[in-house]
């Protein structure tokens, strides 16, 4: 893990509330893992005070640099999505344990923004030659980021949106129940439904990580501010986490 | 190297209970602290108080941690020898629901050479017993101290909580109960509201406030504080900065503490120390 | 409509004691407010603290003003008539050294039918005799305001500080005394020094500190006031947003004062107003 | 007196420290006079969280707009020298008395950054056919603003640097005792220069007026919290300021 000021090589608004982050580090760019994350200082003032973890999203070695994708939904992010070329940003990382990846079928299960780390992994997978199946999920056909991306990857991908504007009418569960026949379940997304997914995936015994949000202050393990229950206890998101075996989570 | 009661530093620049653990050691160089604090320990293990647990606020945070720790024994087993390997001086804070268990929690903690010094922490908002009763209480404060002070030989810090009419009545108690040495503040009580879900945004509902918001209230207390008391100040309190540091020893302070500051840069602390040469304090 | 007090307003939502004059005029339509509180006035003309009397902190700011005021006389002559002229209530803050001067001045202010009501202020930091003394002691704070209580037959605020231990029992004892209202917080006693000069930033050394840093405590000090008192609460401190507002409303206030947040942008206070609309309080 | 977003037409680096800002504003460039200033908020952001007070330096009549020169001391100065031609700065003004102009033959002295109002003020001046002439003094050379700009106006100027690197070697105040014929003195710069300034003239018996500097959070009048100490006792210099009568002012 490293603490450096981030050139930023590229800033790019995919959506109304969408952007790609493209942040050069050597270090990071080298040691990362999907489902690890930097915790990012949006601006060098004292507010917003704290760093905002967001997910590595893609790693590019040809240029040692990493992407963040991240949607705006309050002031930090808003900060961010402002930061542009040129600009160096504080970045902390790389943060987590991230996901274990298994050699078996994997089913990739995203909520809104749970997409970004689920990007690297399919990269990670396709690289490993393990199959994978990506759902994902949204309100409106603006908040499905990726589809494009995955499909490049030769991954099968389905979408579903609540307003049916995109894929799909309805909730990412209905869509999931088609695919139980996976063997191993990496889901990122609101904690809903994270929870109904490990409901699910307990019942079919199919193994299951989920990525845990919380809020995070130090996103080392130092504050225990990032608490999530577990069966062992209090876990730290930002250090035993943020990927959890799902059954281990206490909802 | 300068010498805060007793213990010899390389600085007067130390990391904050419960804001700092080993992990900081994977991003500075941990032995040119002046000291590292330990997260409060309590007799048994605590698990802390449910999530979420802290918030942001203006140039401020608010923690409910609830003092979640291995407990005494894990401590002595697993944190003192592991902080054996550095060459910091390391100060456990200790926290307690009753006089008896900081009597005992010091007597353990004195038996091990690695333990420099104890902080005791009267002044946590975040749980129910023991704790900040005694540090909003001058009788209290002194009662506590003196049946401390006897059960150990170590340099004795005692911090203080800024959720109190007069703080000089506590310091001064603190003092005559044999403080060495006095840390403050601890966090400010303080709260926030989720307006989207109308409810608290700590599961605690209360929580206690740190960072760069409350630096003019510590401020304010270690002056006073060091009008009222012959013994040295430790300043703790908003400090991200060598200036900010700097005004504290202005104000009064022999010492000072980092605590929410290595959340946001990891490196403050360092480039304090660095920064500190700079002034002749 | 509501009623806060007693007191017919266009809106809960008013402009805090010392931050706001008839100068707002210029830059928005004071009729809008839902009451205007005045700079406390005491019973002599009171020059104020010498300057620098202010300056600023991480997301606030420090203020030593020390009540610099007409006083009762010329208030009446001056400042009475002139906001007569507005059909926004005027609620006057009241400040005094003794028992006997709160009365005085609160009789003599009653006799006036502009007044719409009296907001005790018991909880300046800033000056030397009075005022806070009343409002760091439950004794203190009921006797005086039983004693006021009997003088006016107006709605009664009575304005506490949050420089005390538990605010929960200076505000049960200010409604023993027979206060109508609450208001709360004034500013959190600081301080702030300039290392260049290694001087107190004012001249006063300690100050006042208010806004958005404090709004955390503020919160936190509304909230266990609802659930101790039964009488309606004003919050007050870090208001800049109607979110601030609401947020206050949430944590269990009636209505809101905007003190700070008129310096940052005099129209805050009016973008509140139109704001609160969307919200069901 | 406005509170308004005004657009940021330009933004000029002077040299290391100092800069120039434009801003559109018909009501500011409209009503103000010399010697009055805008209460700036530098960012939206609430860290800086009070407005800066800066003089009007000139005002654009051709395209409705005014300038300030300022320098940067801290981080509000700082900040405002990041913003950029589009954005909107919200400004408050004109705000304070101003200058009293007398007609008889003027001697402005500005002490580093008291240039700024003196500009506007040498302006009009010239305007009403005064004769002015205007004293510099800074630390260093490259603390003297303006001296091209009043020469231009047809005016002598005198410049006088701590170290010497421009003009004379000194400080202001020995420039001041060769103009000691001028019957009416405006004053601007550091208080302790103000002070010095006051003495001679009222030593002199020249009319001497002086704009003095305080820390400002309403800017209007509302908070007392600009008192500046007088024989008649505390004068607000945002409001019965910022230009205040020399004999008035107790130093
Ligand atoms: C391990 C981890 C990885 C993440 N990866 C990404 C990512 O790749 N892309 C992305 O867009 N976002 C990601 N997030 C969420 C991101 O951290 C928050 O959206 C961000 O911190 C919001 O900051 P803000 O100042 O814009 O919003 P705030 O004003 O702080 O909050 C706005 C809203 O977002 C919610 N929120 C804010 N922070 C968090 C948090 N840490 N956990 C849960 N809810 C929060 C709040 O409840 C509030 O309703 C991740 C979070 C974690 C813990
Ligand atoms: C009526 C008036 C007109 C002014 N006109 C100009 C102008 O045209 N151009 C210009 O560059 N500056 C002007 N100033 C000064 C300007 O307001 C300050 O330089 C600015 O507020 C500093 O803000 P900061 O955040 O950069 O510095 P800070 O970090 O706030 O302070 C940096 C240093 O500057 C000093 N300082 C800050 N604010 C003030 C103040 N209001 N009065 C006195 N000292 C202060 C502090 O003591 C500190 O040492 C004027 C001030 C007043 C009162
Ligand atoms: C997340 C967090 C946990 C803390 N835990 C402890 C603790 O266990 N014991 C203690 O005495 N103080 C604790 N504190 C208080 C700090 O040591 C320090 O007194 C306070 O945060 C003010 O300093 P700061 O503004 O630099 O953070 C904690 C503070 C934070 C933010
Ligand atoms: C410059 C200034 C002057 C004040 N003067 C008074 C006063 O005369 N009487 C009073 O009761 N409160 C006074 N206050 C306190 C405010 O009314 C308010 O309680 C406090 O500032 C917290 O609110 P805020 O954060 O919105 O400013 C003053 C505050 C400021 C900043
Ligand atoms: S964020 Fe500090 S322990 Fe996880
Ligand atoms: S700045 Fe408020 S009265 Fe002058």
């Amino acid at each position: 893990m490293i603490q450096e000021d981030a050139l930023v090589l590229d800033q790019k608004q995919i959506s109304d509330k969408y952007f790609k982050l493209t942040l050069k580090s050597q270090f990071i760019s080298n040691n990362s893992k999907p489902g690890q994350f930097v915790n990012v200082k949006v601006s060098p003032s004292i507010t917003p005070l704290l760093r905002r973890p967001i997910s590595i999203h893609k790693i590019n070695k040809e240029n040692n640099s990493f992407d963040l994708l991240y949607e705006i939904v309050g002031a930090g992010t808003e900060i961010l999505s402002k930061r542009k070329v040129g600009e160096k940003i504080s970045v902390l990382g790389p943060l987590g344990n991230g996901f274990t990846i298994k050699n078996t079928p994997a089913l990739l299960v995203a909520g809104g923004m749970g997409v970004a780390p689920l990007y690297f992994l399919a990269e990670e997978m396709k690289k490993a030659s393990i199959d994978a199946v990506i759902l994902i999920g949204g309100k409106r056909s603006d908040s499905i980021n990726c589809e494009e991306d995955f499909k490049k990857l030769g991954f099968n991908v389905f979408v579903t949106t609540e307003d049916g504007s995109k894929g799909e009418k309805g909730l990412i569960i209905n869509l999931l129940r088609n695919h139980l026949n996976r063997q191993a379940i990496y889901a990122c997304g609101p904690k809903a439904m994270l929870k109904e997914i490990s409901k699910m995936a307990a019942h079919k015994k199919i193994g299951c990580q989920v990525s845990m949000e919380s809020y995070m202050a130090c996103g080392i393990g130092s504050c225990k501010g990032c608490a999530v229950k577990t069966k062992s206890g209090y876990q730290m998101a930002c250090k035993d986490g943020p990927v959890f075996n799902a059954e281990e989570i206490i909802w | 190297m300068v010498k805060i009661a007793g213990i010899e530093m390389k600085n007067p620049v130390m990391a904050a209970s419960g804001t700092f653990g080993n992990e900081y050691s994977k991003l500075i160089d941990i032995n040119k602290l002046g000291a590292v604090i330990s997260k409060s320990v309590t007799l048994k293990p605590k698990a802390g108080n449910p999530p979420p647990r802290i918030c942001e606020t203006p140039a401020g945070m608010l923690n409910s941690i609830g003092l979640q720790n291995e407990g005494l024994d894990a401590f002595i087993k697993t944190t003192i020898p592991m902080f054996s390997l550095f060459e910091v001086p390391l100060i456990v804070n200790v926290a307690g629901e009753t006089i008896e268990e900081y009597v005992h929690i010091c007597k353990q903690l004195s038996k091990h050479s690695t333990v420099k010094g104890l902080e005791l922490n009267i002044s946590c908002p975040n749980v129910k017993k023991g704790c900040i009763t005694f540090g909003i209480d001058p009788k209290a404060t002194e009662k506590l101290v003196k049946a401390v002070r006897k059960s150990t030989k170590l340099p004795l810090i005692v911090k203080l909580t800024p959720n109190v009419t007069d703080i000089t009545q506590i310091a001064k108690a603190a003092v005559k109960g044999g403080a060495d040495v006095l840390s403050l503040i601890n966090t400010v009580l303080g709260m926030a509201i989720d307006i989207k879900t109308k409810k608290p945004k700590l599961a605690n509902i209360t929580g206690g406030l740190s960072g760069p918001a409350i630096k003019p209230i510590a401020i304010r207390m270690v002056y006073q504080t060091a009008q009222a008391v012959k013994v040295p100040i430790i300043g703790v309190g908003g400090i991200t900065t060598v200036e900010d540091a700097v005004e504290f020893f202005y104000a009064g302070a022999s010492a000072i503490q980092v605590g929410t500051g290595s959340f946001i840069d990891a490196q403050a602390i360092i480039k304090i120390i660095e920064g500190l040469k700079r002034y002749q304090i």
